[in-house]
């Protein structure tokens, strides 16, 4: 293993950036807790973490998107503090965002330029043909080729306007690049531009922070890489020999890497089918999907992101009509053809985008987790309070959600226990079938050790789960089969068993 | 911050109850003997009514702005066929709102335009439907029915609905499913409310309570007119907001906003001619309050950017 | 490149010619001759600027409900001050005066939702009534025929045109226009890229009032008389230009919108006169055009399959 | 949560003691205190609204007693509430410009309900079973109208002596009496002279709106000579003369119209007017004094009254400076003779008086009585 306890710093040299003492509080949640944070010029850094370990508060506040609540920054061993990203641009330091950072309605021109427009005023007017050539150099200059700089950034894919993000970050000739967690929406294409781009920046003697999780690339571009966990710095190693195993139990700390998936290394669960899905076909997303869900197993379905599973969970529940194929409750006899069928025949679905699409975020913790369950607790139309009430606390009593009362607004929740909200609500409505897309995405260790054994208990119970996720370990570690997919059609299905590797599921994906 | 959302809650309460004190004061008490205080539960009745359809949308985070041609097109419908039997008129009003509901929620929920544009576009389509069918002037109602408007009528029935329409929208699953529209329509849905449907039954009630409103105006004044509800929507709207209801909707939705509203718009209305205020001044006095009470009791923090 | 703006300038094309083609046809005599076509064109004018000024509030995703009482007080106020300082320059004092109380009333429009942090739609409620009520207080706009050049042709037309290509600017070539669309598209992401939302929504209104100005000194000119509305009637005085407005957004795809929203005047415009000279009763036309309206951004507004629509 | 139930329980008995106890508090004893009439009028802007209501004021002034005015904006809902609120404001008496016949059985039901005497202005009750219905009531006094049927006659006539051929009609709310009665009186003269009506357009208020429906009439039919104004508080008759004016058309399109403009002077100088009538804001004074003399203990009659009065018709230039002089800069009853019109002041008036007063109201007689 090739940790040294931090870089060798040369005491005399200045760094080119330094972050002191750095803390975050988000409402109730330590985003970041005393963070010391350095640097140097030409270095590649790697950032790694579990979701919500505060890399992306880090680099929000590097950039100047947020603010710290104290400690202090240098650059070049000057104060620096960036009141906002266009401070941040000034002072040579930008950054890639991991959402979505260009805004429908304007060209690409605009997109790049926004913010820096008075670059281009002729006589209070903007010269926008000087604003087109221009951004046409800047994407040429990065070798994207396909971009008109007057199109509409709305008629893009999602990859192109990440490469628009990214050459807007370099445009300002930064000392400085922070890239957060661009590279899954990246193609190969894509990625090569973007590192072709970091190698140039290197050798300019410029640095670069890479967040990723993909720890393959990471170690692969990367010198040296800083392990964050829950707000704080763990470690820095030099790459060197690194293995990818040894950064990975860095990043979630090894006491808890026991206990942290199902202890049986055999597929155990009834022969009974709950969920039978036939050629189940939506066109340009997947194909001919069939299989069958038994009572008490954890079904696992991974692929790349774009591999139609993320659809098809949606299509289990009933929010996708499927061009062809059906989804049957065994049970029952039922047809799912709709959402709220499939709510009456006891599926339940955690969604990926759980700030958007799982939760209320403006609404109390109460009626989040009671909206499900609201035609079981009504008698007569009539919903008492106090039945609303108690069935929300049992599933925050259950889950161990931490909060100040029931009627707090979800905005004001962490991570973690906003999933757990999410999960509660259909634990206290008794689903029998859940479908969980990505449940632990975003949310730190602890709460994710919870999701697991709340998976296994409710897995003895004799629910029966899909799991949709990206994260090959979690696959591996929890479910008793997995479906894997490519391009939308099933691939191959894995049995649980002691000696399954990822290397081996891998090869199937892509 | 805590406190705050609390007091402010009770804001709406407490502006009505300073506006009562200061113009009974104003007053020296007339405003709110016995026979005054019917007079404004007379004036704010059809007001109140309204507010409590409107209520139903505006919690989803939608607008209704056809309420005013809605009320002016029933009173119609209900002249027209009180004409030919007075038991008719009533459930004309209602089909009228039913219909006009049907068509406002179901542009909404199918087509996805806007329901800003949609009621607006439906209040100019109304307004001059009602221009037709009152034949570009009035329609008077037979003078039996006058004897209608009577408080033995408009208590009960105001109470009935208040109760009812409460219920509904504090304790069961509709209401409930209608703030979760609000609060994050995607998130609701993801939750099972079955999103369009609620969005044409909020329509519906709204429609259908303005239908009868229609025709209790029509019952009051004797006549459905040309003008009648011209601009009622704008009365509705400012007596909701000044109320407390939040133009996004969600959870922070409340049901007494439609009867504080209502009630303090009538006060003022009432109020300031019993005090004796400049006609022209009455206005300004109104805005003043208007936007007075709203600063005051927006909930900024619940609404994450405010448009 | 050439190709597709030829397509696109027929796609816009393809509304107002057919609904003349339709009036045409019903009414060739009436409807067909030149000075007809004429006096649309100029009367478009009108309505289309103060629709100009609101695309820069509606961009933003705010509302203005106010803009009627805007243009009511603002030309009473420019008209008597006019009146009142006397000859000699009296377009100037005329046109400044307009314009200085729409910018003004708008910056306290601005202000006001800046300050009290409501949202604009409430606020532009409750400053309509105060400004319906101090036009009241002022009295009427009563412009001599001496002062009204521009509400004739070609001059209202000048002014018209030159409304035309300082809204296409402001809005298509500043970096204040492309602040507002940004902040439009995106209000989080045009603030973490730097951009002052405050002071952008602040200009919003600003520009708004100098298009409403230009209107009221229009409309004063070509009207001659402004009588104030009262009671939220000068509402009644936003809806043409909202209307404008929701036509512009519906050919946002194929033309800018600046451009979009003239011709979405034109096109109700003609729809009214082409009832007028069919002898279609008053009444029938604001149902029509209502109804025309709602067909046009029926189907031109197409949301994406998970959009939330309010 | 405490502190919300204890404000909650405090909040509540304010409330109690405002509905209950606050009015024995407040309560005062009756004193003598002047007349007060109450006026429901359309709008407070706006030319003619605005002279009514200061002419109101002025006699009331004169007579010692007050006016309260309520706006209701034509629509009958807002009309009733007007009522409603003003006599519980106490008015003595109530006077209203109703919208429609259709809502005056409510108006009256609310005068009798309240023993309060209820006239009308500026309307006449055309149907027939609503006027029988009125008239039995003991607490509507009457109404004063002019004769709008004649005014639109004669104003018709005045575009035929012009050699008028082809005619439209710009004429403001639709269902208004008023206007409807003067659209009756135009077709009528047209019929009888032989002027084609070529188009209509209603719920016209405004100058713009006015001058764009004037450009279009003149676009949309060349051979068009004359365009009659029905009214609309002179805001239509200005768009109008404008979109004349513009089009180079005075002299060619000749204009009529009811309620006089801003600027009467010019635009019967430059011939942009054939003829207008107006002055009649002077009607509601007349149920004023109707009503006075009935609150004062002297009722002019036991029995409902009808007052027809006539319009100011101008031709001429100097028809309109006179106008200005005798009638705009001055009231058009000096005090003596408003205080005449009373019974408590001039014992022997009678409504034979009144109604001579009125339907000799004319530009003649004003400048005869003020010279």
């Amino acid at each position: 293993m090739a940790s040294t306890n931090g870089v060798m710093l040369q005491e005399e040299d200045v760094s080119l950036l330094r972050v002191d003492n750095i803390n975050k509080t988000f409402v109730t949640t330590r985003a970041l807790r005393d963070v010391k944070f350095e640097v140097e010029e030409g270095e590649i850094r790697g950032l790694v973490g579990e979701n919500g370990s505060g890399k992306s508060t880090l680099a929000s506040i590097i950039s100047g998107i947020i603010y710290p609540d104290n400690g202090e920054m240098l650059k070049h061993g000057k104060s620096y503090e960036p009141g906002s990203l266009l401070d941040a641009n000034r002072s040579k330091i930008s950054i890639v965002v991991q959402e979505m950072a260009t805004i429908d309605g304007l060209t690409v021109a605009a997109n790049l330029f926004l913010g820096e427009e008075k670059l281009f005023k002729k006589f209070g007017f903007l010269n926008t043909s000087g604003m087109n050539k221009s951004s046409m150099k800047v994407l040429q200059r990065f070798g994207i080729e396909n971009i008109k700089p007057d199109a509409d950034i709305s008629f893009l894919s999602f990859e192109d306007r990440k490469l628009v993000e990214f050459a807007k970050a370099l445009y300002v000739e930064p000392d400085l690049l922070i890239v957060d967690e661009t590279t899954a929406a990246l193609s190969q294409h894509g990625r090569e531009i973007l590192f072709r781009e970091i190698e140039r920046l290197k050798s300019k003697n410029r640095s670069v922070i890479f967040i990723s999780h993909d720890l393959g690339e990471v170690i692969e571009h990367c010198d040296h890489i800083t392990i964050m966990k829950d707000g704080e710095i763990v470690d820095t190693v030099t790459t060197g020999s690194l293995k990818e195993r040894a950064l990975k139990e860095l990043m979630v700390g090894r006491e808890l890497q026991q206990s942290y998936y199902r202890e049986d290394t055999e597929a155990f669960y009834s022969d009974d089918v709950v969920l039978g899905v036939s050629d189940l076909t939506l066109e340009g997303s997947y194909y001919n999907i069939s299989f069958e869900l038994h009572r008490g197993e954890v079904l696992g379905i991974g692929g790349l992101t774009n591999c139609g599973m993320h659809l098809l969970g949606k299509t289990l529940f009933g929010l996708e009509s499927a061009s062809s194929g059906t989804i049957e409750v065994v049970k029952r006899k039922k047809v799912i053809t709709n959402y709220v069928e499939a709510i009456a025949n006891g599926i339940g679905y955690l969604p990926k985008n759980r700030d958007q699409e799982g939760l209320m975020l403006l609404s109390s913790i109460k009626d989040n987790i009671c909206l499900p369950s609201l035609s079981k607790i009504q008698r007569n139309t009539f919903i008492s309070p106090r039945k609303e009430r108690e069935l929300a606390e049992s599933g925050t009593r259950q889950l161990n959600i931490k909060m100040s009362s029931i009627n707090q607004f979800c905005l004001y929740l962490s991570g973690g226990n906003k999933q757990k909200v999410t999960l509660s609500k259909w634990l206290v409505r008794d689903s029998d079938i859940l479908i969980l897309d990505c449940p632990t995405r975003g949310i730190d260790v602890a709460v994710k050790a919870s999701i697991y054994s709340l998976m296994q208990e409710l897995k003895v119970k004799g629910k029966s789960i899909i799991m949709i996720s990206e994260e090959l370990q979690e696959l591996i570690g929890v479910s008793d089969r997995i479906i894997v997919l490519k391009d939308g059609r099933i691939k191959r299905i894995f049995s649980r068993r002691k000696d399954l590797t990822e290397e081996e599921i891998i090869h199937y994906m892509i | 911050m805590r406190k705050m959302r609390g007091i402010k809650k009770i804001i709406p309460y407490l502006g009505l109850i300073m506006i009562i004190i200061l113009f009974s004061a104003l007053t020296q008490g007339s405003l709110i003997t016995f026979r005054n205080l019917k007079l404004i539960f007379n004036q704010a009745v059809v007001l109140i009514i309204a507010c409590i359809g409107v209520t139903f949308v505006m919690s989803q985070g939608s607008l209704d702005l056809s309420q005013g041609s809605l009320l002016g097109i029933s009173g119609a419908m209900a002249a027209t066929f009180a004409a030919l039997n007075t038991t008719l008129s009533l459930p004309m009003a209602l089909l009228t709102g039913i219909a006009v509901g049907l068509i406002n929620g179901s542009l909404l929920a199918f087509f996805k335009i806007p329901s800003f544009i949609i009621t607006l576009c439906v209040l100019f389509i109304l307004r001059g439907l009602t221009v037709i069918a009152t034949h570009s002037g009035s329609i008077p109602i037979p003078f039996e029915m006058l004897e209608l408007d009577s408080y033995q009528i408009k208590v009960p029935l105001l109470v009935t609905i208040i109760v009812i329409a409460c219920y509904f929208f504090n304790y069961t699953k509709i209401g409930k499913s209608m703030r979760a529209i609000g609060s994050g329509e995607v998130s609701a849905r993801y939750s099972g409310v079955p999103v369009e449907r609620m969005k044409i039954l909020a329509y519906l009630v709204s429609g259908v309570l303005c239908g009868l409103c229609g025709w209790l105006n029509v019952v009051r004044t004797g006549a459905a007119d040309s003008k009648t509800g011209l601009l009622f929507e704008l009365d509705i709207l400012t007596a909701l907001v000044l109320g407390g209801m939040p133009l996004t909707g969600g959870s922070s939705a409340k049901f007494h906003s439609a009867i504080i509203g209502g009630l303090m718009l009538a006060i003022l209305s009432n109020g300031m001619v019993l005090v004796g205020i400049k006609a022209e001044l009455q206005q300004a006095v109104k805005g003043v309050i208007f936007l007075l009470a709203v600063y005051l009791s927006f909930e900024r923090e619940s609404v994450v950017l405010i448009k | 490149m050439n190709k597709g703006l030829g397509k696109k300038i027929l796609t816009v094309l393809i509304l107002p010619c057919a609904v003349y083609a339709i009036f045409y046809a019903l009414q060739p005599k009436r409807f067909g001759n030149l000075q007809t076509l004429y006096i649309m064109f100029q009367q478009a004018f009108l309505p289309s600027i103060s629709a100009w000024g609101l695309c820069f509030v509606m961009t933003l995703g705010l509302y203005d409900l106010s803009i009627g009482a805007i243009i009511i007080l603002s030309a009473i106020v420019g008209t008597n001050l006019t009146l009142f300082i006397g000859t000699g320059f009296g377009y100037i004092w005329l046109f400044f005066g307009c314009l200085a109380t729409a910018v003004i009333l708008e910056l306290i429009n601005a202000t006001g939702y800046n300050l009290l942090k409501i949202p604009s739609m409430i606020v532009t409620i409750g400053l309509m009534i105060l400004y319906e009520t101090a036009a009241n207080f002022m009295g009427n706009a009563v412009l001599p025929y001496e002062l009204s050049i521009f509400g004739r042709a070609p001059y209202n037309i000048i002014v018209g045109i030159i409304s035309l290509i300082i809204a296409y600017f402001l809005y298509n070539r500043t970096q204040i226009g492309m602040q507002i669309k940004a902040i439009g598209g995106s209000e989080i992401i045009a603030r973490n890229a730097g951009v002052n939302v405050g002071r952008v929504k602040m200009y919003g209104f600003l520009l708004c009032g100098v298009f409403l100005g230009i209107a009221s000194f229009l409309s004063v000119s070509y009207g001659g008389l402004i009588i104030p509305s009262t009671r939220m009637s000068s509402i009644l005085r936003l809806f043409p230009p909202l209307m404008g407005y929701f036509i512009g957004i519906a050919l946002k795809k194929v033309c800018n919108i600046i451009i979009g929203v003239f011709i979405g005047e034109v096109v109700i415009i003609m729809v009214v006169t082409g009832m007028v000279t069919m002898g279609v009763p008053t009444t029938y036309q604001q149902m029509i055009t209502g109804l025309f309206l709602l067909t046009v951004v029926g189907i031109a507004i197409k949301a994406k399959k998970d959009e939330v629509v309010k | 949560m405490k502190t919300k139930k204890v404000l909650s329980i405090v909040l509540s008995l304010v409330f109690a003691f405002v509905l209950f106890g606050a009015h024995m508090l407040f309560a005062e004893k009756e004193e003598e205190r002047p007349y007060l009439i109450g006026v429901s009028i359309w709008a407070d802007s706006g030319p003619l609204s605005k002279k009514v209501i200061s002419n109101l004021r002025y006699a009331a002034d004169v007579l010692g007693a007050e006016v309260e005015v309520a706006v209701d904006g034509f629509k009958p809902d807002n009309q009733v509430s007007n009522i409603e609120n003003l006599i519980a404001r106490g008015c003595d008496a109530v006077m209203i410009c109703n919208c429609t016949d259709a809502v005056v059985p409510k108006f009256v039901k609310l005068a009798d309900e309240s023993k309060v005497p209820l006239a009308l202005y500026f309307r006449k009750i055309n149907d027939p079973e609503i006027k029988a219905y009125a008239e039995s009531s003991p607490y509507f006094i009457g109404n004063v109208h002019e004769d709008e049927v004649a005014v639109g006659y004669s104003l018709g006539k005045a575009l035929a002596a012009k050699g008028c051929k082809n005619a439209v009609i710009i004429n403001y709310n639709k269902g208004d009496t008023t206007a409807e009665n003067r659209y009756v009186g135009y077709k009528k003269a047209f019929a009888e002279t032989g002027i084609n009506l070529l188009g209509e357009q209603w719920d016209i208020l405004d100058a713009e709106k006015a001058a764009n429906t004037a450009e279009r009439f003149i676009a949309a039919f060349p051979e068009i000579d004359a365009i009659a104004v029905g009214g609309g508080g002179g805001g239509p008759l200005s768009g109008t003369i404008r979109a004349v004016k513009n089009h180079n058309k005075v002299g060619q399109i000749h204009i009529t119209a009811s309620d006089f403009g801003p600027d009467i002077e010019n635009s019967l100088k430059n011939q942009e007017v054939a003829a207008m009538s107006g002055g009649h804001w002077t009607d509601p004074f007349f149920t004023f004094i109707l009503l006075y003399n009935y609150v004062d203990g002297h009722p002019l009659s036991d029995k409902v009254e009808t007052i027809t009065m006539q319009p100011i018709y101008l031709t001429s230039v100097s028809d309109a400076q006179d106008y200005t002089k005798w009638c705009m800069d001055e009231p058009p009853y000096n005090e003596e003779e408003i205080k005449n019109m009373t019974v408590k002041h001039n014992k022997g008036f009678t409504l034979s008086d009144l109604r001579r007063i009125a339907a000799a109201f004319s530009l003649e007689d004003v400048m005869e009585r003020h010279k």
